[in-house]
């Protein structure tokens, strides 16, 4: 397995916002996670209207305010500062994870430290000891939307790869994910593996191999450990 | 007649007993009742326990009470964001005690601690860590965690108006843990950017009903969290 | 153990419910049941400021309102039309039961088939097979409220004795009742007796022994079965 | 776009099916949702399961519904009101199933299974004929039974506005148990008094999120089903 640097190979974030953005159908309820996902409600296609959820109490998240329209008191689970659409409802915080806990939110785009086969999440911990644990609304999110998908760099910093046979990090949710948005490619966690849906542009199949830490399926080819050599 | 209005943040929170358990209101800075807190610092109660979504920010608020030492142990789901050294600096040293809780769980912990459920099945953190220990169960082939309420001796919240029978509305997202948090505490102490008349709230949109408010304190401008913080305030 | 008339004696139902009312404090939270209880609404004392929690999701229910002003929509748990007071908020049912069932409300005031001198309560079902059964909110009610008040004529419209050494009808709740109104007396239900606290004009102790079916305990005379020697 | 509106009571009620689960709102006749009800019964889907506080008055509503044979059984918590006949004389007859939940486990229920919450304790019914068969269990020193989640297939429910997205707020005590209803069904019909465009309801007094309303039919002068009952009407 080598660790590619695939700079400026693939997407760039913005062009993942872009693909998540274009799965999201009309009318959906969505609440996007901390940091990558964030830049989702950007990319939202003319003619759309989905409704952004924040756990923090808001459904009807609009984009950022204007500077110096700055309020402290509406935020998003970020804690940046957002604004609320026509339409949109406060509520408090047993109401807004009834929501996400009770199944209502069709799709929430999640951060990863790493995504197994299996559909395992890992995004809230590193495991040190020392160092305080912060959970936040990660593990009611998982749990309680639809589908999850993850937006995420297909390797960490260091090169290594996200998507594995089976966390080694503190889980998030077991079998949770069902699509994955790298830099590389996209997959949907099916049966067990990663079923590759689309490659990014300038990246071949074995570079994708060599960067994923478990077999790639190819729809229609029914064997896995089989993508390298297609 | 019922009076709950109080003339200081100080005489509100003068009862707060050492060893007590306190909800806290606000998620970061949005809704922290900043001068109940600083009033709980200047009364002195120590060996607190406190239920809040993250640990504060800077050196004032709930960083501040944190770090004057009277607190022995946080219940959070977040408590490190941006600004925060104080908590993760004495947790790093084993000087504090963290109970951390997914978000969803602690509001809803809370919520039924207010609704007389001491106990409820969920989902949440299933398979993870923070089910270690705790009692699974399947309903409909699906496996739960089971979780106990949570509930306080005192709530501290802020809100935007309070009329004189104590019904409470919110502004925006500060509203968050505050409604549940006042349902379950013994003693739910609010300060209010606006003291009004009873009838001056519109029956349909009182958020919290009198029934769940014991004091109130008028704090017609709060000082702003962020602001103290950018500005390197610390308290006392 | 004799079946008492007692036309015109002992206390009249606005009798009852002017001892009750006198008995809530100043600014308690309080429901009342359907039937007798219903009346207190009418007896609060000047200058006392009681609210009034009806189930169905109003705090704050004030009278009924003048002949022509009904509201379909304003009522209380009876399904009377009611009125709201300044300063009222209305609430779904799952949040009126959380206040009830949370130990929110101070004092419930509901009717009684029985009670027993344990504090038990039987006031939802006479246990006929073919008749519906409807229990509607008495069950949260005595579980859940501070202290239940009981309002109830002393003996049935048979003559029999509503106070009894244990019920016989399907109970409501079990050790909840903390005070008993009736038409003969007012009694504590306390250490799992009848104690008595106030004894109607013109009802002597035998006649309220003679219709209760369990002992009567004076205070201060600590034997239980002497109050119809004192 | 978002478009929940439907041009009839009959058309946002066609595919509820033979033996669906379907809660219907109301607390006797405040929030009844009527022409909802009495499209369902022109739609003649059989053998439902009924939950509502209560079983209606006189013969029209939701009495209506269960004259005509549509309702196998109720799930409700007062089922004799003044004028109601329907459901008393069937049950006497053994022709409907009746399951009795103490109202606040009734409402406690299906905010449970709005919530996702599986099943949750709760004191209420404790020590009576209600709890029998029940799992009983200690926390603190006091008994608790364990109630079960409610969801259904369905929900009926009426409102005093829905905007276009579909966020609802509701009238004084005809809101009872609306706002937990919507949460708990897979498709929530919705009949509102007014109509309006998104914007118009205050963000801060919502009741009922967008989120879990589907369809909305706008019935701008509902009947009153105490004005057919005096009436002596009878539906169809």
């Amino acid at each position: 397995m080598t660790t590619a640097t695939n700079t400026a190979m693939g997407w760039s974030r913005q062009d993942i916002a872009r693909k998540i953005a274009a799965d999201i159908p009309d009318g959906a309820f969505v609440n996007l996670g901390i940091g990558m996902p964030e830049s989702v409600v950007n990319h939202i296609p003319d003619g759309r209207e989905v409704i952004f959820h924040t756990e923090n109490g808001l459904l009807g998240m609009g984009p950022a305010p204007p500077a110096g329209e700055e309020d402290p008191e509406l935020i998003n689970a970020g804690k940046r500062h957002v604004t609320a659409i026509t339409g949109a409802s406060f509520f408090h915080h047993a109401d807004s994870f009834a929501m996400i806990r009770g199944g209502h939110i069709d799709i929430c785009v999640l951060g990863a430290m790493q995504v197994s086969q299996a559909g395992d999440l890992a995004n809230w911990s590193i495991g040190e000891a020392d160092a305080a644990p912060a959970v936040g609304g990660a593990m009611d999110l998982v749990a309680g939307a639809k589908q999850i998908f993850v937006a995420t760099q297909h390797c960490t910093k260091s090169g290594k790869p996200k998507l594995v046979e089976s966390i080694t990090l503190p889980a998030t949710g077991l079998a949770v994910v069902s699509r994955v948005y790298t830099d590389m490619a996209i997959f949907d966690v099916r049966n067990g593996a990663f079923e590759l849906v689309e490659l990014a542009p300038d990246i071949d199949l074995q570079t994708l191999q060599d960067n994923t830490g478990a077999a790639i399926i190819i729809p229609g080819h029914a064997e896995a450990g089989k993508a390298a050599s297609l | 007649m019922i009076h709950k209005l109080y003339d200081s943040a100080a005489a509100a929170v003068a009862d707060i007993f050492d060893g007590a358990t306190v909800l806290i209101g606000g998620f970061g800075e949005a809704g922290s009742p900043i001068e109940l807190i600083h009033a709980l610092i200047d009364q002195g109660a120590r060996e607190l326990t406190v239920v809040n979504n993250n640990t504060g920010s800077g050196h004032v608020g709930l960083a501040a009470l944190i770090e004057n030492g009277r607190v022995a142990k946080m219940i959070c789901s977040f408590p490190r964001t941006a600004n925060s050294t104080v908590f993760p600096d004495l947790y790093s040293r084993n000087k504090i005690e963290l109970e951390l809780v997914p978000q969803g769980t602690l509001a809803e912990r809370i919520r039924a601690g207010g609704a007389g459920i001491p106990a409820f099945f969920t989902a949440t953190s299933v398979g993870t860590q923070l089910a270690e220990g705790k009692e699974l169960r399947q309903f409909n082939g699906r496996e739960y965690v089971l979780e106990h309420a949570l509930t306080a001796d005192f709530a501290l919240i802020k809100c935007r108006s309070a009329d004189r029978l104590g019904n409470l509305v919110y502004n925006k997202t500060a509203r968050n843990f505050s409604p549940v948090m006042a349902t379950a505490a013994q003693t739910t102490i609010v300060q209010a950017d606006k003291y009004v008349a009873a009838g001056e709230l519109e029956p349909e949109s009182i958020v919290t009903p009198a029934i769940y408010v014991d004091r109130i304190v008028a704090v017609s401008t709060p000082l702003q969290e962020s602001d103290l913080v950018a500005a390197g305030a610390q308290y006392p």
